[in-house]
């Protein structure tokens, strides 16, 4: 069987999804949180490679969603590898604290 | 590199090749050469040139007289894809600005030493000159472009290496002002083949190929054609695109300037000629009324300009945009006397002006200032240099006798014929540039020199070998310059019939027939 | 397709409901614990979502490798750099940064369901050969194998390169969290080094 | 029947030596790491060697490659999940070129540091694999996991000098941004993939052309392809993208930088080639605008910013940003004729400007790794003062570089250029040659600043004595003469240029 | 023989350059001697070819000698040839002559200036260019020798150039000619555009066939009126004769008294033909320019007290009859008055010399008087001057004016009218000059000689006619100076006699030689003006010139000698109807002003837009630059706007509309 919802209203939601997101990023100082904004974000990719998946009845839809994720992954272990390097530096630094290179 | 000799057109040793190669092998030599022995780099660049000097003067030799079309033409395939060559070939009217670039370096180079680092100063030098001699030769577009492009590189070291106080202000004015220019021809330059090739069947840079074969829209040829012009209206300098010469000039090392003055600047108005009219005829006789006014504006403007100069330097450069200002009116009036008299008075400029700067260099070395109003009465206490600089300005003048006033007056003759008002206006420049030089030699030269100026020391023996052959250049080629004027004018009057060719244009032969011109010339 | 049963819009619109409260939470929790909190939510909200589109092994992944391991990992930094204070987030430091991070996030989700919209009955111009889904008739295994089979089959070089990806993470974690000693030659071979 | 599935499931045929390169990348990767992990220190610049001769045998193969394609035609690999065709060869060869240069910088460079180990390299290499499944990829997934491959390595890279707070601060901005942007590109795939039904190129252009009409034009996979541009936009630093770049290559450690700005941007503009030219080539009048003005706004704030610079590792940056713009003049240019079958000089002159501008980067980075090295890690245009004085021949291969970035002629970058602009006027679009050409001029400016500075300049006392290391000596010399050369002989390049127009899709 | 014409010139060139290489050692005065023999040569081979042309039937006295050809480019053919026929040889017969002569003066004049060889060494130079001038076969060996001389001139006149006034006059004078050759040149292009050569025989040829459009015949004429009023000294670029007179008075009397300031009216007679074949009206033009300027110039000589200003005037003055005279069409008038007055003038000046070396170097008039006494020969040759330009019978000037007068006459009456006028005046003016300089009582007793002798400011050697100081007695020259003077007081006097008209009893084998002489070149004699009321009253016409002569001799003696009238000098007059004040003031202020303005518009405008436009692009970009901030989340906001303008053009403008 088929899953009734119209995968349009998938997609919008994944469309808020991201574009919260991006806000995020925008907005949030803690480079941590900004991360996970970017979490966020692949997320709504996720959404709407399966609803599309779905709608197209393709399954290489589902596979892009599995491949996203372990990039995701490998993403979250060297970002949070990079964030640590620094914060051990500079305990507490927000983004707005790294901008030496300017100009 | 060069592919094997393409065409039985091209002469058994490629003399025009050489001309370009020694003084790059000269250039490398020198900068290879030891630091241990300090004397051999001056001693490299000296043989190079002099058997650049040697070559070019065989190439004078063994030209054929009456003879229209390219000689010793020399061409490979160079870059297959694009279809580029490597085609050398001399007519009339590269002949002599090959000849001139040939024996000027070898006398700046021998006559005037750097006040510091000698090797990458030859080096440079030499590099120079194989730029020069490949714009002057060659007769691909892209050969001749890389070339034209190539030269800023030399003379921006030279410039900002071996220059004046302002030196690399004036270096980067100079380089950036001159590659703004060439930007707007290589698009042109790459345009026009993309264009021609639709008519020629194939893609090819070989200039003779497109002017003979190509056959372009008359807008887009205009387009075209200003896209070049661009380049080699900075590169003359015509008004008002001049500003960068002064201060180049200026700023320059006295061989720089003598270069630049002597061969550099024809890169635009030889340009204009054989990359300007042979390949856009109609574009150029269409917009000959723009030439025309601007070269006069040039000629007047940079008269008045001049005339109000306080350093020597800037006066002497001034006066070259007037001078090249007639060239150009020559080049825009399309008559046969006109063109030859442009070409003819190319060299003449180059050999005058070329030595008005050498003197003032050694005035400068002397009294370390190039402000007239710190020179004064120098002709009492050095006579013998006063008599040298009389001579030089008496030509760059236009006196009759010397060669500056045989350019003028073929200029003038000629397009009197075609551009009758603009010439009227230009002879006027005729008077300033007697009024710039002769104030400026009043101030520097007469009255009684004061205590800076009252051991200001004679010319010296090298000072005086330097000089010599320009004097005997302006006085040869003010009194006999038939055989120049035969080697030009066949090339002239080929390019006219070509520019003939392509447009309504017909060239008026002065005649004795009555009524041949009718009350339409009332005074 | 058949009409959705009020069934399927209560399960779509709860998801939803997680995944953008979620959302918001991470971007307006001025705690980055909670924030991480509010990202597992979205992410359960997500795998829901997954669920309700029948792609059940994709939602297994996802609560497993993002709930279980990705957020763990979050989690895990934050309270190893204690980096756990709240933040004041009333404050902005950087003039117009939000006027636009708010046209940028309106315009995004604007435009891409302006896009979303108007394409609704755009037509499928590339139908794929259809998803098996598990059956109430026994090969409940039937989205894996398929998945599988497609994983394997066209897209095994992709899945190897997952792998490569992974050898980038091992080298760059070596890299960025080896130990740099302090000694003092080596302070002084900072001078040397120091060069960006 | 569950037997029976297994029995019947055959994997796609694997063409083992069309992947050679890639799998001897692969495996030098993983050797170093192996080796480098299990044994004790391995002597001085053996590791570089390792991977330079790694990347070196890469090249090769790639090079014995291309006369088999070249004699039998383009193919796809892996269930078409790779294009195996000479543009993918070219790209190859180059990003191969451009690890073995890099490593030869590098290892000069990470002595006396903890990072003097395998791991260094080991990410060149991976990098390297990543680049050329971009360049190489025929399937938008596979593209996307080269991406991310590529990416990762460099934010690493960039942040590998802990020594250094601005290393650390580029490597997390790029991070940042780098996977903000890479969210955009996903989600284009996504979005392309929705209007498509399918990520795998071949499928996709088959798609397309089998489609009723594409006269009402399908939003998704126009909103799709403007992430795509943005993801791609970002990784080739085309403005209004650009502003990580700056920043990161200023922060990076100079041979990173040099590995970024070579390989790094090759690889980017290779997708770019593959992603719109070859796979949305039915889209070209809707992208071909944006690429006009990323082109456009690239050349002249690159070039315009640079002129303010103090620091050569950032006026570097800039006028990288303005050779985007111009490599995008060439996109341009090859998007008026996408998809047919004339393809036209775009494609050419780009990958021709990408490898030519590699060695260029990477030998005027090298030039600034050496001379950073006795200045303490300033790269201030002081830095660069009197070095004529002080080492001739640097000096003079920084002049060459220089003078090639400018497009003087006898170098390569003027072939580079004349290239692009061909191309651009081939196709008629004027108005971006002409400004490509003046804002080149804008952009010499700091080469001639540097020059100045370099010739002119007088030499501060305590400046400690310049050492040349010979690896390092050897990359820059191999850069001087390759780009001399070139710029008197290219004629062998082009040819091999204008191969890339028969791609397999 | 007239084959050897090229020998004039040779001779003075081949001084010029043995001079220049070895005037050092040769040095003073075996240096003047050489060029004094050099230009004797040339006068002797000048006879020669005279007595050759002579021999010939008149109708093959032109010979046309081609050393080579100059400028041959296309339809433009050039040769440097030289034409000898009566017209050219008769210029070098006096214009060597005369020249030997000043040389041979200038030989004691120069005397022990440090500068001697090299003046001697201009002096040839000169000769020989004038000698081109007078022999080209063409416009353009014309003007070789045109600008020849002026640039000698130029040389000559700042001699002395440590004097700035001596150096400004040399810039002056060539400045002012140079328009005078702008109008030549154009005068050239014109000729060569209608007949296609600029050679004399073809131009003249194409004038009298009527093949030259009158327009463009006028065209032609008043060009060159221009440059022979710029070389002539005519209004209005007559100014830069007085100021020439800073050259040593030898150069005076060569250059700008004898021999180049006729240039132009040679010039004028040449293309005589051409003259005729224009309209109407620009004769006359010619002969007004003529009649103004000599009425103009015999004022400002009035009041002169510099007693070479006064003879620069006279010059301008009496060169003012000749245009006048060619005006009226009496070319052989006018080459005769050119002759008579080279003669008279060239003695007046070297006169005035040799008073100024008596005077060690006073030239100011009323530092003198009674001088007679102390220099007897030179105030005798100066008195024969002086009756021969105020055109006293039988002297030559009163026969050359006299034809001149005729054919004003003949012409129109206001122009005789002037004429007479002048000539009045002429005789007033010169009577003044020769009594404050020769008769009344001395002024010079108790006159210290405060500025000093150029030579003396050149300090060096302490010149041996210098040797008293203080108070000091006037001196007779030596011979090598009084000689010349001897020879062209004779000259002076019986001038006349080459052309006598045919008037009382003068026996007709004598009439009108030089008419006849001239005769193939200048067909335009006496013949044509047989008719009109003048040529029957010519006895009256000779009466009246007479009687105006005296009138003026009488007149200046009544006031100057007996002083029965005070002297009316008006300034006006002395500051010569402030002409040349306008003039140097519209240069020195509107002029210089606007130059200034030019350069400054080009350093400011033209320059400064090239620079702006540097400027704007750093300022532009260090704005840009400065928005750079460095935070990381403001990039990422920058990039998010790209996006958002991205999918604007994609969904929006691409998809949606």
């Amino acid at each position: 069987m088929i899953a009734a919802i119209e995968p349009t209203w998938y997609l919008l939601l994944a469309a808020m999804l991201f574009g919260i997101g991006a806000f995020g990023l925008l907005i949030r100082r803690n480079p941590l949180v900004m991360f996970m904004c970017i979490e966020l974000m692949l997320n709504a990719a996720n959404l709407t490679f399966v609803a599309l998946a779905t709608q197209l009845g393709d399954i290489n839809g589902q596979t892009a969603v599995f491949f996203v994720m372990v990039v995701a992954a490998a993403e979250v272990v060297v970002g949070l590898g990079i964030i640590v390097s620094i914060l051990r530096r500079r305990p507490g630094a927000t983004a707005d604290d790294l901008a030496e290179l300017k100009g | 590199m060069l592919a094997a000799e393409a065409g039985a057109a091209s002469a058994a040793f490629p003399i025009l090749t050489a001309l370009v190669l020694v003084p790059i092998v000269g250039a490398a030599l020198v900068a290879l050469s030891p630091k241990s022995r300090p004397e051999t780099p001056k001693l490299i660049a000296l043989i190079s040139a002099v058997a650049t000097a040697a070559m070019s003067i065989w190439l004078m030799a063994s030209f054929e007289t009456g003879e229209a079309g390219f000689q010793f033409v020399s061409k490979h395939t160079w870059i297959e894809p694009w279809g580029i060559s490597w085609h050398l070939g001399v007519d009339g009217i590269s002949l002599f600005l090959v000849v001139l670039t040939g024996i000027l370096f070898p006398i700046v180079i021998a006559g005037i030493d750097p006040h510091h680092d000698e090797k990458p100063y030859l080096a440079w030098m030499l590099m120079l000159q194989a730029g020069v001699m490949g714009s002057f030769l060659s007769l691909d577009l892209f050969v001749f472009f890389i070339f034209f492009e190539i030269v800023l590189v030399p003379m921006y070291f030279l410039i900002g290496g071996w220059g004046y106080e302002n030196r690399v202000y004036a270096a980067t004015k100079f380089f950036l002002y001159t590659m703004l220019g060439s930007a707007f021809m290589l698009v042109g330059l790459i345009a026009t083949v993309a264009i021609a090739s639709d008519d020629l069947g194939r893609v090819t840079f070989d200039l003779v190929e497109i002017a003979e074969g190509a056959d372009f829209a008359a807008s887009t040829g205009r387009w075209l054609f200003f896209a070049f012009a661009i380049a080699f209206a900075v590169k003359v300098p015509i008004f008002p695109l001049h500003t960068w010469l002064p201060d180049a000039h200026t700023q320059a090392p006295t061989a720089g300037s003598v270069v630049l003055a002597g061969v550099m600047l024809k890169l635009g108005t030889y340009g204009l000629l054989r990359f300007g009219l042979y390949l856009f005829p109609e574009a150029s006789y269409w917009s000959r009324s723009l030439w025309l006014t601007l070269a006069v504006v040039g000629i007047i403007y940079g008269a008045i300009a001049a005339t109000m100069q306080k350093d020597l330097k800037r006066l002497v450069a001034y006066s070259s945009v007037a001078h090249l200002g007639f060239i150009v009116l020559g080049t825009f009036a399309f008559t046969t006397q006109s063109m030859s008299g442009g070409v003819i008075q190319m060299v003449n400029h180059g050999v005058s002006t070329g030595a008005l700067f050498l003197f003032v260099g050694w005035i400068y070395e002397r009294r370390k200032t190039r402000q007239i109003a710190e020179l004064n009465g120098i002709q009492k206490v050095a006579p013998i240099f006063a008599a040298g600089f009389m001579v030089v300005m008496l030509s760059s003048i236009g006196v009759p006798g010397l060669n500056g006033f045989i350019g003028e007056f073929l200029i003038l003759t000629g397009s009197f014929l075609t551009a009758r008002w603009w010439t009227v206006v230009a002879a006027g420049g005729v008077i300033l540039a007697a009024l710039y030089l002769l104030w400026a030699y009043q101030r520097v030269f007469h009255g009684e020199p004061d205590d800076d100026n009252k051991d200001f020391p004679e010319l010296r023996w090298k000072e005086g070998l330097t000089l010599l052959p320009f004097l005997g250049l302006i006085v040869f080629m003010g009194v006999y310059p038939k055989p120049v004027l035969d080697r030009i004018e066949p090339s002239i009057d080929v390019l006219i019939s070509h520019v003939e060719e392509h447009t309504d244009y017909v060239e008026p032969e002065p005649s004795i027939v009555i009524g041949a011109h009718g009350e339409e010339e009332d005074e | 397709m058949s009409d959705a049963t009020f069934l399927e819009y209560v399960v779509f619109f709860s998801a939803a409901l997680m995944i953008l409260g979620g959302a918001i939470g991470v971007i307006t929790l001025k705690n980055p614990v909670h924030a991480a909190l509010g990202l597992v939510l979205t992410l359960f909200g997500v795998a829901v979502q997954f669920v309700a589109q029948e792609a059940h092994f994709l939602a297994a992944v996802q609560v497993i490798v993002y709930a279980g391991a990705i957020v763990v990992l979050f989690l895990f930094v934050i309270m190893l750099l204690g980096v756990d204070q709240a933040m004041d987030l009333s404050i902005e430091p950087i003039p117009i940064q939000r006027p636009l991070a708010a046209v940028m996030g309106i315009g995004l989700v604007g435009l891409v369901g302006a896009a979303v919209v108007r394409a609704r009955d755009a037509l499928v111009i590339n139908p794929g050969t259809g998803i098996d889904v598990a059956s109430e008739t026994g090969d409940n295994d039937s989205n894996i194998l398929q998945l599988a089979t497609n994983l394997y089959g066209d897209h095994v070089l992709a899945f190897q390169l997952t792998s490569v990806l992974l050898v980038v993470a091992v080298a760059g974690t070596v890299v960025l969290t080896r130990k740099w000693p302090r000694t003092d030659e080596a302070r002084d071979a900072e001078h040397e080094s120091s060069d960006v | 029947m569950m037997l029976q599935q297994f029995d019947t499931f055959v994997g796609p045929e694997v063409g083992w030596f069309a992947l050679s390169p890639l799998l001897t990348l692969l495996g030098g990767a993983l050797g170093l790491m192996l080796l480098g992990a299990l044994t004790p220190p391995w002597p001085k610049g053996l590791y570089a060697f390792v991977a330079a001769t790694t990347a070196g045998a890469a090249g090769a193969l790639a090079m014995v490659q291309w006369d088999d394609i070249t004699d039998n035609g383009a193919t796809t690999l892996v269930g078409g999940a790779l294009a195996f065709d000479t543009f993918a060869m070219f790209m190859t060869i180059t990003i191969s070129a451009a690890v073995l240069l890099v490593s030869l910088l590098t290892d000069e460079y990470l002595r006396d540091t903890p990072n003097d180990g395998p791991e260094i390299y080991a990410l060149y290499l991976v990098a390297a694999i990543g680049g050329i499944v971009m360049s190489s990829a025929n399937d938008l997934i596979v593209l996307f996991l080269g991406l991310e491959t590529l990416s990762l390595a460099l934010y690493v890279l960039a942040a590998s000098n802990r020594r250094s707070s601005e290393s650390a601060e580029s490597g997390i901005k790029y991070f940042v941004l780098g996977g903000f942007s890479s969210a955009f590109f996903l989600y284009g795939i996504a979005l392309v993939y929705g209007a498509t039904g399918s990520t795998n190129i071949t499928e996709m252009v088959t798609a397309l052309q089998s489609a009723a009409d594409l006269s009402t034009p399908d939003t998704l996979a126009l909103a799709g392809i403007a992430m795509l541009l943005v993801g791609l936009g970002f990784k080739v630093a085309a403005v209004p993208f650009h502003l990580w770049a700056p920043d990161v290559y200023q922060g990076a450690p100079s041979p990173v930088t040099a590995f970024m700005a070579s390989a790094g941007k090759a690889a980017a503009f290779a997708a770019m080639l593959r992603v719109f030219v070859i796979a949305l080539p039915f889209y070209r009048d809707d992208w071909r605008p944006a690429i006009w003005a990323l082109a456009l706004l690239s050349l002249v704030v690159g070039s315009f910013l640079a002129v303010v610079q103090t620091n050569v590792k950032r006026m570097l940056a800039y006028s990288s940003i303005s050779h985007a713009g111009f490599i995008l003049v060439g996109v341009e240019a090859a998007a008026h004729r996408a998809g047919e079958a004339d393809a036209g000089p775009g494609m050419p002159s780009v990958v021709l400007y990408l490898v030519l501008y590699a060695v260029l980067v990477i030998g005027s980075f090298g030039v600034v790794t050496i001379v950073s090295r006795s200045s303490r890690g300033d790269t201030t245009l002081s830095a660069f003062d009197g070095l004529a004085k002080r080492r001739p021949a640097l000096a003079l291969a920084f002049t060459v570089f220089l003078l090639a970035q400018a497009g003087v002629p006898f170098t390569s970058g003027f072939i580079a250029k004349f290239g692009v602009i061909q191309a651009a006027v081939e196709v008629d679009s004027y108005a971006i040659a002409v400004i490509a050409m003046v804002t080149a001029v804008v952009a010499a400016f700091i080469y001639l600043r540097i020059m100045v500075s370099m010739w002119l300049g007088d030499v501060d006392d305590d400046g400690a004595e310049l050492a040349v290391p010979f690896s390092a000596g050897l990359a820059i010399t191999a850069a001087v003469a390759f780009t001399l050369f070139v710029g008197v002989v290219p004629g062998w390049l082009i040819d091999a240029a204008d191969t890339v127009t028969a791609y397999a899709r | 023989m007239a084959d050897l014409v090229w020998l004039i010139p040779a001779f003075p060139l081949a001084g010029f350059a043995l001079i220049l290489l070895f005037g050092r050692r040769l040095g003073d005065p075996r240096a003047g001697y050489l060029a004094t023999a050099a230009v004797f040569a040339s006068f002797a081979v000048a006879v020669a070819i005279y007595f050759d042309l002579l021999s010939r039937p008149e109708d093959e006295r032109q010979t046309v000698v081609t050393l080579f050809s100059w400028l041959p480019v296309g339809s433009l053919q050039i040769d440097l040839a030289f034409l000898a026929d009566p017209l050219s040889i008769l210029m070098c017969l006096f214009v060597t002559g005369i020249g030997g002569l000043i040389h041979l003066f200038a030989v004691g004049y120069m005397h022990g200036d440090p500068k001697f060889s090299k003046f001697f060494m201009y002096l040839n130079l000169f000769v020989f260019s004038m000698t081109l001038l007078v022999l080209g076969e063409n416009l353009l060996v014309t003007f070789l020798g045109w600008e020849g001389v002026g640039t000698c001139s130029y040389l000559l006149i700042s001699f002395w150039h440590t004097r700035d006034s001596a150096a400004t006059a040399g810039k002056k004078a060539f400045v002012t000619n140079r328009v005078g050759d702008f109008g030549v040149m154009l005068a050239m292009f014109l000729a060569f555009e209608s007949v296609g050569s600029l050679s004399y025989p073809v131009l003249n040829e194409a004038a009298e066939t009527g093949s030259l459009a009158a327009s463009t015949a006028s065209g032609i004429t008043l060009l060159l009126l221009l440059g022979a009023a710029g070389k002539s000294a005519q209004i209005p670029l007559y100014l830069w004769l007085p100021d020439a007179m800073e050259g040593p008075t030898p150069v005076s009397a060569l250059i700008h008294a004898a021999t180049m300031v006729t240039g132009g009216v040679f010039l004028l007679t040449r293309v005589n033909p051409v003259i005729v074949a224009s309209y109407d009206w620009v004769p006359t033009t010619i002969a007004w320019v003529g009649a103004i300027t000599a009425l103009f110039a015999a004022t400002i000589a009035l009041a002169q007290n510099d007693i070479k200003k006064v003879l620069a005037y006279s010059t301008v003055s009496q060169i003012g009859y000749m245009v006048l005279a060619v005006g009226t069409g009496a070319y052989v008038a006018a080459i005769f008055h050119m002759v008579t007055h080279a003669a008279f003038k060239a003695l007046l000046f070297l006169g005035a010399g040799s008073v100024i070396h008596g005077m060690h170097d006073e030239q100011d008039m009323r530092k003198m008087g009674a001088l007679r006494a102390f220099m007897p020969i030179t105030a005798a040759t100066f008195i024969v001057g002086w009756l021969a330009i105020a055109g006293v019978p039988p002297f030559s000037g009163f026969w050359s004016k006299d034809e001149i007068l005729l054919f004003a006459m003949a012409e129109s009456v206001p122009l005789y009218v002037v004429g007479v006028v002048t000539a009045v005046l002429t005789a007033f003016y010169m009577t003044r000059q020769v009594i404050m300089v020769f008769f009344g009582e001395a002024t010079w007793t108790s006159h210290a000689n405060e500025d000093e002798a150029p030579e003396v400011a050149e300090g060096d050697e302490p010149v041996e006619t210098h040797d008293a100081h203080g108070e000091f007695k006037p001196h007779e020259s030596p011979p090598v100076m009084w000689i010349p003077l001897v020879v062209l007081a004779g000259l002076a006097a019986v001038g006349g006699i080459i052309n006598l008209p045919n008037v009382l009893g003068i026996p007709s084998g004598t009439q009108y030689k030089l008419e006849e002489w001239l005769h193939p070149v200048v067909e335009f004699g006496e013949a044509e003006i047989t008719g009109t009321w003048a040529y029957d009253n010519k006895v009256l016409l000779i009466v009246i010139a007479v009687a105006a002569a005296l009138a003026g001799l009488v007149l200046a003696w009544t006031v100057y000698l007996k002083k029965r009238i005070q002297p009316w000098e008006p300034t006006l007059f002395a500051k010569g109807w402030y002409y040349d004040q306008a003039v140097s003031w519209f240069m020195g202020n509107p002029g210089r002003d606007g130059f200034e303005a030019v350069a400054e518009f080009d350093q400011k405008v033209v320059d400064g837009a090239v620079n702006g436009v540097a400027v704007a692009v750093k300022e532009t970009a260090s704005g840009t630059s400065r928005s750079q901030t460095g935070y990381v989340r403001q990039y990422a906001g920058i990039i998010g706007i790209g996006v958002v303008l991205l999918l604007g053009w994609f969904v929006v403008i691409r998809g949606i509309l």
